[in-house]
């Protein structure tokens, strides 16, 4: 048995060590990668993404994937921001009432994901897909193209507040990484998402209402996404169509980065926390560590398939697609 | 019901183009216009279409604005306008044109920017096949020129960058008191104002011997990527950077916050395109210098110019070269004249002589 | 008390149950057996509410009930134990348990694992397994996780009032005899709190069990017996419609194996903790069968032999030469076939018609160049239709639509039919009729005539001594005995049974 | 005629209600030369998506496709003076090794496809970066039809795009339906354990598709870039999603197995239609994302037979 738990502490525990392998390496290569404030950065840079790359995982759990990310983050983004400077355009009049509205769009559009998916029965890829392009083009129509700025200081103080040298939009994603984790472990929700994505029939015929877990799930990654958005606003101070932009393939390498399976069943939040931290620090580490900007998509690529082949449990897996 | 008002309209003028098109069969002629070139054009109601990149973008939309005011002041309406937007994508940019030909029979007035030089050839040949007239911005490779083509293509305006953006870096150069350390954050790296942007600094350093040009990375236009560069960028020279220089306003917002998330608000910084919101940066002397290329006049120019070709107001062939490609208008912004320009340019948007082509342009293009 | 009347249930061109009157007393443990597609599982799912009945009446204690689906069959305390593994591996034993009905363990939103492991753990002794309801149910065997699924099932007892009707699916087919017998002792003494319908292909198993029989054809009750009248003769000849050769494993069709050159050797083979120090020769003509409990590393033998799994000692030659690299490549070109246990799975590809499936491991005998002669495949596969009588409309059918006898028959169709002389056959009959299962036996006889040698993992016991030339006795990965069985000088069950465990 | 044996020809009966459609709007969408032309510009598109049809069918995705396809249009540029038409065959080997890489990668280093592909993109794309100098370039003229003139002309009226769709469409659908690769393929999509216990090297036909998706991406960038004129690596942006979007909405689900290069081809017409379509009826700008997804989802509910789709994830 000795061998069998090592073994099985070493998968549970790989992506960790890509992570810290990862990190040694920056820090070797250009010693300024390794200060609080660069970590403060990364910190930044991984806050928004983790909140999305969350969302996708529950969905990822289930042996579903979710593409509409862009769009849905876009929409909350935008429908965030024109409340939020109607209300009053500052945290400290009613505009606040703009966040939670932003949490029910993003639950909204997700639970339209799910129905489309679930009621039209179009696999996930292709709804997702197509109800990306939907939501991007309503942001779009929501703005005309304008952009919108947020200037409210204590809403931008998500970035300019420091707590401990971190501003406080890395404590508000932990917050959400602590939610998630909650919702995975000590929910009836989060442990269905184990129970479709270890086997759908199987849980169908257990008598799991299957379509009501699928709808719930994309509906909560819809509540992520929308603090993605909220985060994504926070850092740059700009609502836009494009805010959703480049959020689909990077959450979801994150995710599988992170040791979370494309075919559902097995991982969870923590490990999508260091999937996201890893795709941020090589990121990161590239710039800091002066590669040019010409091969960086190349070695992101490699380092990735390295980053997946060392963390994923290849003895569970019989054959990948 | 204006769906259904609009539906019996077109059909009774499709109705009419389809018997007009018999009508030449019965004459033999069809052939040439079924799959040969295009006829000569009558002089009478040209679509006139703008084809862009994305609405997502503060520059396009004013050029797209910029095509409105002209549709209303030629009395056509705005609505009138046909938008292509090619989402970045030079395929779908040439599909689009060609089915607009397709509708129009080449009775098309086309104000487009290709997307990438490569894709501008293809687009000019299909419209001069058509028999409609198109006026180009920004992107045409070299060996391409609007005089090959008759008529047709009417012109080329693009905007050289590398002048004003070394106007823009000396300014921010002796903001920094000729010594320090600057990095540059580039457009698309591949895409020709990035490059010419680029050169402009690297100009500007000449002459300044003191100034290290620590690291020059492509950010893509994209304001989230600057911010995310800019963010590695403090990491690996910290205090080294004393100057920033964007190759436009959606990078120097990244940048900005970037630097705002550090607490730093003393960073000298230019960028360029003179959006209404960077302006107000150099107002504020956030930015120290941006250069506007005045999209809006751009916008309407170019299709002004395929308008009144395709109508027949001027003819293009008869228009000496300097009048078939030009350099646009180039202001440069900076904190003195910033709270001028936003009177004069953007809060009253001054109302352009659309028929005054080349009165603000600046000289013919020059090929290096 | 509960009662099945005049119940109808119509497929688009298939009448599956035509009236079908079926009733369960309290406490009672009902056998139903039939061939395949005599309706069976269209029975057992309008029961369990997966399906509606088309027409008549399911009564529980005299009142009319209908199931929109298995939930609302569970809370009239109808719950269904699965044929195959029906767990969800990645969870925990107790998630498992529990799963779709957490909701008793949550207050204010929050699953209290304590209580449900609690719970779990009682559920847990009603079958008798002393297991951490924590543990990852894949890390359970076979045996465990059938007894899971039973614990499972029986939190019905807590959940509803009144009386409870098990369903038990084949629930034997992957466990080794001590283990069945272990969970029928278990059922006995669960018939104080339960009602149990059971359903299986092994007669004997249904004869031991069962209070009452009942007997399916065509969709129709044929005949319900009661335990002490029944025979299995007079069962199967009522199930098949026709006289059942009494000399089942065509133990008279058996002939000596020739004992020349063999086609597939062993010498001192081992592979890590399957299987160590096996040692046999397989000649021509022979059948050579491979006995033991699940994990006595028969299938790891097997699949050796194919080439999936490489040993990590000893030497394995077919037909003399040395394997150097294993992998299934090279398996079938020294002419190995394999009919795999997941017919579904691995034997077969649905979405592929029958002659594509035929023609799968010999596409090199049916091409040039790559490019294929597809109407040779289809002449190959009618063929093989008309010589091993398989049911199928045409050569055009989509393999996953056949029965499971007839996708068998495609498999040794595709293997036979490329020349294959090395047959491996794991659980051949598994889930197959009766009907079904002599067809194949039958095969298996003309190859060995034809002077293949086939080593076999067979279902049953009395299946592997039918058969077999000879048997080797596996335990733990290691030969216990080896018997040469020519007709009538065979081992007994008992034999086997004392060296297995 | 029941509503089952409609189902398999919905995406061809989808496609003409499209082109009826759009034609009763505006009858100058039916001249043939306008159809023509769509169905000539499309091409490269198609191309594209008739290689994605290949990973796809093993139930994999291959999102390199864009990248390769921008690497070859840098290459075909760059090597045109160099090897003349054999810049052609540079190019197509080049598609090739990188999906054969992205196959090796997915199959012997079980990397799932969308990160390998993925990842491998990456590389294709610093590579036509380093390659191009970071910038468009554009190909003598004179070369270009001297070398590859053929691609882009046209015989009878008809570009001669369409014809080399054809032939490619041609080749595919014989490799598809008649070749023991495109058999081997069917089964390892099927029921890949079945296709395994059958003794094919699942491995390298699953390396060949990806291969082959590679080499049809590198394709239709050669063709791109010849179109076009030139070379740049963002030249062939925009491709990779309707490429996608044309192979499911042809009726190729990702579960693998089922569809096919046929089913590609009216998928592809199907998104050129849609696309034009948003000319014909004049849908606002703002609007055009839109309404392309919304009648994107009734496409694909109305195309995708769920009849071999044993669960929907």
């Amino acid at each position: 048995m000795g061998s069998v738990l090592t073994r099985d502490v070493l998968v549970k525990w790989a992506p960790l060590l890509v992570l810290i392998v990862l990190i040694l390496f920056f820090a070797a290569m250009e010693p300024r990668f390794f200060s609080v404030r660069n970590f403060a950065r990364i910190g930044i840079s991984s806050a928004p993404a983790l909140m999305v790359a969350i969302g996708v995982t529950f969905i990822i759990i289930m042996g579903s994937i979710d593409l509409s990310m862009e769009g849905t983050v876009s929409v909350c983004a935008v429908v965030f921001a024109f409340a939020f400077i109607a209300m009053g355009g500052t945290l400290a009049s009613f505009a606040w009432l703009a966040l939670p509205l932003a949490l029910l769009v993003g639950a909204a559009v997700g639970l339209l994901n799910g129905l489309v998916h679930v009621k039209l029965k179009i696999p996930s890829f292709m709804a997702s897909l197509a109800m990306g392009f939907v939501g991007t083009g309503f942001a779009l129509l929501l703005t005309g193209g304008d952009r919108i700025r947020v200037e409210d200081d204590l809403f931008r103080g998500l970035l300019t507040t420091r707590w401990f040298n971190f501003p406080i939009m890395c404590y508000v994603a932990v917050a959400f990484l602590l939610i998630a984790w909650f919702i995975q472990t000590r929910t009836t929700l989060g442990r269905n998402f184990y129970a479709v994505g270890g086997g759908e029939d199987l849980a169908h015929a257990s008598g799991l209402n299957v379509n009501k877990v699928r709808i719930l799930g994309f509906t909560l990654a819809g509540v992520f996404y929308a603090v993605g958005a909220l985060l994504a606003v926070g850092r740059i101070g700009i609502a836009e169509t494009a805010t959703g932009s480049n959020f689909m393939f990077v959450s979801i390498t994150s995710v599988v980065v992170g040791g979370t399976a494309l075919w559902g069943g097995i991982g969870g939040v923590w490990n999508t926390l260091i999937g996201v931290l890893i795709v941020n620090v090589i990121n990161n580490g590239m710039v800091v560590i002066g590669l040019p900007g010409y091969v960086q998509d190349g070695v992101l690529g490699v380092l990735v398939i390295a980053a997946v082949v060392l963390s994923t449990d290849r003895k569970s897996v019989t054959f990948v697609k | 019901m204006s769906f259904i008002k609009k539906f019996i309209e077109q059909e009774t003028v499709n109705r009419r183009n389809f018997l007009l098109a018999s009508a030449y069969g019965l004459g033999g002629v069809a052939a040439a216009g079924v799959f040969g070139p295009g006829m000569a054009q009558a002089a009478s109601n040209p679509t006139v279409a703008w084809s862009y990149r994305n609405r997502t973008n503060p520059y396009w939309n004013e050029i797209v604005s910029g095509g409105e005011a002209f549709m209303d002041a030629a009395g056509l309406g705005k609505d009138a306008l046909t938008h292509l937007i090619n989402e970045g994508s030079s395929e779908k940019s040439l599909a689009d044109v060609k089915a607009l030909l397709a509708k129009t029979s080449g009775n098309l007035a086309l104000a487009i920017d290709t997307n990438d030089a490569p894709n501008c050839r293809p687009v000019v040949e299909a419209v001069a096949e058509a028999g409609g007239y198109v006026s180009t911005i920004w992107n045409k490779t070299d060996d391409l020129h609007p005089w090959d083509f008759g008529d047709n293509y009417v012109s080329h305006m693009t905007w050289s960058d590398e002048g004003p953006a070394e106007q823009t870096a000396r300014i921010l150069l002796e903001a920094m008191g000729g010594k320090g350390g600057v990095v540059h954050l580039g457009g698309i790296a591949s895409n020709n104002p990035a490059i010419e942007r680029l050169n402009g600094l690297k100009n500007a350093l000449k002459d300044y011997p003191d100034v290290e040009l620590l690291a020059a990375e492509p950010a893509d236009w994209d304001t989230q990527k600057a911010n995310q560069v800019m963010s590695a960028f403090l990491t690996r020279y910290g205090d080294e950077i004393t100057g920033v220089h964007c190759a436009n306003d959606t990078i120097a917002y990244g940048v900005l916050e970037a630097l705002r998330a550090e607490g730093i608000d003393d960073m000298p910084i230019v960028s360029y395109d003179g959006n209404p919101q960077a302006v107000g940066l150099v107002d504020e002397g956030k930015i120290l210098a941006t250069v506007f290329t005045n999209p809006h006049w751009g916008g309407g120019i170019t299709a002004a110019l395929a308008y009144h070709a395709a109508i027949g107001t001027f003819k293009p062939s008869d228009e000496p070269n300097e009048h078939r490609e030009f350099y646009g208008p180039t202001i440069l912004i900076t904190p003195k004249d910033a709270a001028e320009f936003k009177a004069n340019y953007l809060d009253n948007v001054p109302t352009y002589d659309w028929t005054d082509f080349w009165g603000p342009t600046n000289g013919q293009i020059m090929y290096k | 008390m509960y009662e099945l009347r005049k119940v109808d249930k119509k497929f688009p061109g298939v009448h599956a149950l035509k009236a079908i009157d079926f009733q369960i007393g309290r406490g009672e443990i009902v056998g139903l057996v039939g061939e395949n597609g005599a309706g069976k599982s269209t029975l057992m799912k309008v029961i369990y509410g997966a399906y509606q009945a088309d027409g008549g009446d399911i009564t529980i204690d005299g009142t009319k009930v209908r199931f929109q689906n298995p939930r609302q069959a569970m809370d009239h305390g109808i719950g269904m134990v699965f044929q195959e593994q029906s767990l969800i591996t990645n969870l925990t034993v107790m998630e498992n348990i529990f799963l779709g009905f957490e909701q008793q363990f949550v207050s204010f939103g929050v699953i209290n694992w304590k209580d449900m492991a609690q719970a779990a753990r009682n559920q847990l002794a009603k079958v008798k397994l002393d297991i951490d309801p924590a543990t990852v149910t894949s890390r359970l065997s076979f045996a465990q996780r059938q007894l899971v699924e039973l614990a499972k099932v029986l939190t019905l007892e807590e959940r509803v009032d009144g009386d409870l009707v098990i369903l038990l699916d084949e629930p034997t087919s992957v466990l080794a005899r001590e283990e069945v017998e272990l969970l029928f002792s278990l059922v006995r003494d669960l018939t104080s709190r339960a009602s149990f319908i059971f359903v299986s292909h092994r007669m004997d198993e249904v004869l031991e069990l069962s209070d009452r029989i009942y007997v399916m054809k065509d969709g129709e009750v044929v005949d319900v017996v009661a335990q002490a009248e029944a025979n299995v003769d007079d069962i199967q000849h009522k199930m098949v419609g026709r006289e059942v050769d009494k000399e089942y494993y065509r133990e008279q069709k058996q002939k000596p194996y020739r004992k020349e050159a063999p086609l597939v050797s062993f010498k001192d083979v081992s592979h890590g903790a399957r299987y160590q120090n096996i040692s046999f020769d397989l000649h021509p003509g022979e059948v050579l069968c491979l006995v033991g409990t699940e994990g006595s590393g028969r299938e790891a033998v097997l699949r050796t032999v194919f080439g999936l799994e490489t040993p990590t000692a000893g030497t394995v030659s077919l037909k003399g030469q040395d394997v150097t690299r294993f992998n299934a490549q090279n398996g079938v070109a020294a002419g190995v076939g394999y009919v795999p246990r997941e017919r579904k799975v691995e034997g077969i590809v649905g979405g592929m018609n029958v002659y594509e499936n035929m023609t799968l491991s010999q596409m090199g005998n049916y091409s040039k160049n790559g490019v294929l002669r597809i109407s040779e495949e289809k002449s190959l596969a009618r063929d093989w239709i008309d010589r091993l009588s398989i049911k199928t409309p045409s050569e055009y059918k989509d393999c996953g639509g056949l029965s499971g006898g007839n996708q068998q028959k495609v498999v040794l169709a595709k293997w036979r039919s490329g020349g294959s002389d090395i047959i491996l056959l794991d659980h051949p009959t598994r889930g197959l009729d009766i009907g079904a299962k002599e067809d194949v036996y039958d095969m298996v006889r003309d190859m060995s005539d034809d002077g293949a040698g086939i080593i076999l993992v067979a279902d049953t016991l009395e299946e592997a001594i039918g058969l077999s030339h000879t048997i080797i006795v596996l335990k733990d990965g290691i030969e216990q005995i080896r018997y040469d069985c020519e007709p009538g000088n065979k081992p007994s069950l008992f034999d086997l049974v004392h060296h297995m465990i | 005629m029941s509503f089952e044996r409609i189902k398999p020809h919905l995406p061809w009966i989808t496609l003409l209600a499209l082109v009826a459609i759009v034609g009763i709007a505006d009858a100058n969408f039916l001249r043939p030369a306008n159809l023509i032309a769509m169905a000539a510009d499309i091409v490269p598109l198609f191309i594209m998506a008739l290689g994605m049809t290949f990973a796809i069918y093993i139930g994999g995705i291959d999102l390199s496709a864009q990248s390769v396809a921008n690497m070859t249009t840098v290459v075909a540029t760059v090597t045109l003076p160099l090897f003349g038409v054999g810049a052609a065959l540079v190019c197509i080997l080049s598609g090739f090794v990188l999906g054969a890489v992205s196959g090796y990668v997915t199959t012997k280093l079980l990397v799932p496809s969308f990160i390998s592909t993925l990842a491998i993109g990456g590389v294709a794309f610093s590579a036509a970066q380093y390659l191009s100098g970071q910038r468009a370039l554009f190909m003598d003229a004179e070369l270009r039809d001297a070398t590859f003139g053929w691609m882009t002309g046209s015989s009878f009226g008809i570009p001669h795009e369409i014809f080399i769709g054809a032939f490619l469409v041609l080749v595919t659908w014989f490799l598809q339906t008649r070749t023991t690769f495109g058999r081997a393929l069917k089964a390892v999509g099927a029921g890949e354990p079945a296709a395994v216990a059958a003794g094919l090297d699942v491995a390298k036909i699953k390396i060949m598709a990806f291969a082959v998706s590679g080499l049809l991406a590198a394709v239709a960038g050669l063709l791109f870039s010849v179109k076009l004129s030139g070379g740049s690596p963002t030249l062939a942006n925009g491709f990779l999603l309707p490429a996608i979007v044309a192979v499911l909405v042809g009726g190729t689900p990702l579960t693998g197995g089922v569809g096919g290069v046929i089913n590609t081809l009216i998928g592809t017409l199907i998104v050129a239609v849609i696309r034009s379509s948003m000319l014909y009826f004049e849908v606002d700008a703002t609007k055009q994302q839109m309404v392309f997804g919304l009648v994107l989802i009734a496409a694909i509910a109305l195309t995708i037979d769920r009849t071999k789709l044993r669960i929907v994830k």
